[in-house]
């Protein structure tokens, strides 16, 4: 486990609070302001030990989170961004992809995995932030595809870990129609009586939340990420005055019917397993 | 009183010329008959010359233009008088932004479902500009699983600036509605025909868009943003809204060449808002020709097909 | 028609505002207090020709509206009711059904009868609030029952006009049952691709509303008709306040999104005639 | 603290007897083993003697016993800690009158759904005393449409006042939200299992109430209305409770002998209440059993049963 890590630690120095900290070796909680080793905050599955706080992670920890002896074998990862409208606004779509790759070290935002959960196979996809503010573009779509059929092929559950700005605006009406494709993908996955389980992180927005990401057998988040279909910025101008305290919380859409449970970080391996297991299907 | 955009000033000068003409024709019985007819003429030509040559900004000006029909005024036509709205989500709510109920077109049942803008800025407000809240997609799924039950095809208009984004709307799930209706209309076993009328924006305009056949009419928009919102997130000003409305390629023409819709359905000259009995009997030919064509598959078929249509849609490269 | 216009007079000098007019001749509405003779209103359809008043009437006033030539088979006469429970209250309940029967010349709260509505068949159940309050008894249920039975057979709409207090507290038990046996009734004319239209008129409420009234393919009503579940006078007390005006009229049902459509009762055979053309099955 | 209502003040005198020699012998050394034993076998046959001729107001009583067992802890100490909450209708809210969520009863995963009274003053109110809102009814429907798709047996746990019946629950259609359930739990494709735990009362019970098989607890009652309801509305007071509870004929018996219910699963001796771990063995005994039972059938074959069961119910004269 010892790369991801690595990988894990490239990823909490990013945040701008704790420049003064040699870098990679501190974590401080941007909730309560704790510091802990970045080791001692990955062992705790990136959740602050003081407060629980719940750090936005990547696909990679959420795997070795969940993934029985962090195995896994990634699906469609070789799938890249095209440049079908030769999109460009203040920098060129093609470019823009190049350098994000580079950057971040990610193909997209989406990343699939094959692997056992306590010892059950299940197929899971996971988004990235760190790609385009994890925006839904037509690699996004496939892959999701591709993860949905791998369920298929392997008779197995499927389960997406959401976590995205939105749509990916440069890919315009390809963008819209991934929210189309994931959600026929789920009707095939659904015919088959294999679970879909969404777990929805901060943030989960836009296109996201409006297809796939509310379309779980059981929808369940961690908590208080940002769930919601506008963003508040967008529902405050619309209101004319301020949100309320907790608005599009997981809690707040929790209470309106639109979850299933909140999940500690930490139990999240086990109660999956368990919701996995209660919904096997049996002839 | 019709409504000109800026870029109809030519046609609305001949318009008011040819009226002119004829205003003083009365008044002197001067006869102006060879001076209106050579008027008419211009007109045309300049209205061909505007149309021929509309820019993706003009065009999505047009789908909004203020004398553009709305689905409630295609959908009494049609079904001349056959038409019976119905209401509610069977949950909370009647969302008047969204319309639904069966009508006989042509003698055969259809369940008509569209978001409906208003025509006058006391209708507007009625009908939140055509914005839905869940409830009217929830109402719209609950309609069109009605027209399943009875093996009725299933045809949407779609006109909407986007669903709302209200704080009642976010309470109440706008986006589990729109996703549901995604899912569920997939599988919905009946001919569903999607048609953009005006603008459409979004997952607002998807929520009710997946069918067998999803047709642009020639001057509207259909992307995942407004151009206007566009510019202002990737340029961060709203200046750029014509190179936005360029960038996204959400014409009919580039929609259909991107294989994101089916088919384009033509307007008469000038524009639907132009001559709405004309736009009203093309939709209507339109709607029948392929309710005809999709009912020579199976129901069955038809949700096999569509799945796999949409499954099919995206662009990217496989990286070896 | 004229003998079921005498009926109507024999229903509408039952008001008590009008007990100065000559008996059976004349028709105060107790909405704008305009007069007219029984005659015309029974003419109107049973509305006040001034404020569109919808007077309540009675299931053969219904079928008189809706049968072609007001020509219909009744369905099942000959139930009525027995004592299960051999309940008594105030009162024994046989002698109060022997007694209704006689002053009301119903057989209970449900009629069925099937004929031509602008030409096609269908069969209309119709309650009688005449009858101890259009309550849900046992007959009431098997009447409701052998009329979705005759339309399977017929391959014709069901339409059930609801009018009703809720439930036969003398059956107890059995009239809660009556609810499931309506329920169940329809799941099989579903099945059928039958169309179901409810029709709610003043006043439908409890077990009513809990179950057939609600289930309609289209629930329609008439103006202002009292409709809820829990009636207003329990909910009153419930919140501790004053009900808003309007509260579990039909237009307050329909703004909360549980009625299809309200239509004046002139307009009801015709709308009807065509909802059912439009929710005709073809295969 | 033990709770007693009025016609259990013997158990309790003894009780308190026993109690206080035991508390004696503590204090003072004195043996008390023979005096407890007598009195133990007095408690044991006055708690027969009691529970052996319970009248039904009586048992309405019981069905309300604070000390009762309620859905949760059935749920949770039948699944053994593998129950996993599932909440919210996917519509506009999560009621906490109702709970429902997939359980492991003997390694078998079962969708338990049930209404829950509160165990204290806070509770209740949290739980608003059992009386579901319709998103309550909605949430358990979609908990057994999940079950359903999974193919997994439901089992619904009854105790409710009612209803409730609120001015937002009128809003938001509580007699749509019932009547759905009663419909739509008619055909649906898994083994139903209902189970009155405490009160049955009216549409609020029936609407989680449509199953296989329909069981009652010996100490509860169901019917169409409270016998308080009933005394007000029939004898216009509220004297008559103990008439009308007799008359309604609302005890496990008289359901059980009218064909209105399909069984009856006793209680340990001096109710549910007094020994919960008995019960809830008792209990899983009998779901465990039913579940086998009814698996025997196909999923169609039940709901063909069930519907027909239903259809059955009504005692009426044909009048020739
Ligand atoms: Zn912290
Ligand atoms: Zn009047």
């Amino acid at each position: 486990m010892s790369w991801f890590k690595r990988m894990k630690k490239g990823i909490t120095t990013q945040s701008q609070e704790k420049k003064e900290i040699p870098e990679g070796l501190w974590y401080q909680c941007p909730e309560c302001k704790h510091v802990m080793t970045s080791d001692q905050h990955a062992e705790n599955d990136w959740l602050c030990e003081k407060c629980d706080y719940h750090e936005k992670i990547t696909s990679l920890n959420y795997f070795s989170i969940l993934f029985d002896e962090n195995e896994f074998e990634e699906v469609a990862s070789h799938l890249i961004s095209g440049d079908p409208l030769e999109f460009t606004d203040t920098k060129a779509y093609k470019d823009r992809i190049k350098t994000t790759i580079n950057k971040s070290g990610l193909k997209d935002a989406l990343r699939v995995g094959f692997g056992d959960i306590e010892g059950e196979k299940a197929v899971v996809a996971c988004m990235d932030f760190g790609f385009i503010g994890g925006s839904m573009g037509s690699v996004v779509g496939e892959k999701f595809a591709r993860g949905v059929d791998k369920a298929l092929a392997e008779n197995c559950p499927f389960i997406c870990i959401s976590k995205s700005g939105g749509a990916r605006m440069m890919e315009a009406g390809f963008s819209l129609m991934q929210m189309a494709k994931t959600s026929a993908k789920l009707t095939q996955l659904a015919d088959a009586h294999l679970p879909y389980v969404s777990i929805l992180t901060d943030p989960t927005t836009g296109g996201v939340t409006a297809s796939f990401a509310m379309l779980g057998d059981i929808n369940i988040a961690e908590p208080k990420a940002l769930i919601g279909f506008a963003g508040p910025r967008v529902v405050k101008e619309t209101i004319g005055k301020d949100l309320p305290e907790g608005f599009q919380s997981s809690e707040f859409v929790l209470e309106h019917g639109f979850l299933d449970y909140i999940f500690n970080r930490k139990e999240l391996k086990h109660k999956l397993a368990l919701s996995l297991k209660q919904m096997k299907y049996k002839a | 009183m019709r409504n000109y955009l800026e870029f109809e000033a030519p046609i609305k000068e001949l318009n008011e010329q040819i009226q002119k003409l004829k205003d003083s024709a009365v008044k002197t019985g001067v006869n102006v008959d060879t001076a209106v007819q050579e008027l008419e003429k211009a007109l045309l030509e300049k209205t061909e010359e505007i149309y021929k040559n509309l820019d993706p900004w003009q065009k999505v000006q047009l789908s909004r233009h203020p004398d553009r029909p709305y689905a409630l005024e295609y959908i009494e036509s049609m079904t001349e008088g056959t038409w019976i709205e119905l209401h509610g989500d069977r949950t909370v709510k009647d969302d008047k932004a969204m319309i639904g109920g069966f009508g006989l077109l042509n003698g055969e049942s259809v369940m008509f479902i569209g978001q409906q803008k208003g025509a006058n800025t006391k209708l507007r407000q009625y009908r939140n500009f055509g914005m839905a809240n869940p409830e009217g997609y929830r109402k719209a799924l609950r309609l069109m699983r009605l027209a399943e039950k009875f093996n009725k095809p299933v045809v949407t208009l779609i006109d909407t600036p986007g669903a709302f984004p209200g704080l009642e709307a976010e309470e109440r799930g706008q986006g589990e509605a729109i996703a549901r209706n995604l899912f569920e209309m997939m599988r919905l076993k009946v001919p569903v025909i999607c048609i953009i009328i005006g603008e459409g924006a979004s997952g607002g305009a998807l929520g009710i868009g997946i069918g067998d056949r999803v047709l642009m009419m020639e001057n509207t928009w259909y992307s995942v943003i407004s151009p206007e919102s566009c510019s202002s997130i990737l340029w961060r000003s709203w200046d750029h809204k014509i190179t936005a409305a360029k960038a996204l390629k959400l014409t009919a023409e580039d929609m259909k060449n991107n294989g994101l819709v089916d088919g384009i359905i033509r307007e008469p000259l000038g524009g639907a808002h132009a001559d709405h009995q004309s736009m009203i009997e093309i939709l209507k030919d339109v709607i029948s020709s392929t309710i005809a064509e999709l009912r020579q598959q199976s129901n069955d078929q038809l949700v096999k097909n569509r799945i796999e249509k949409f499954c099919a849609m995206g662009s990217f490269v496989e990286n070896s």
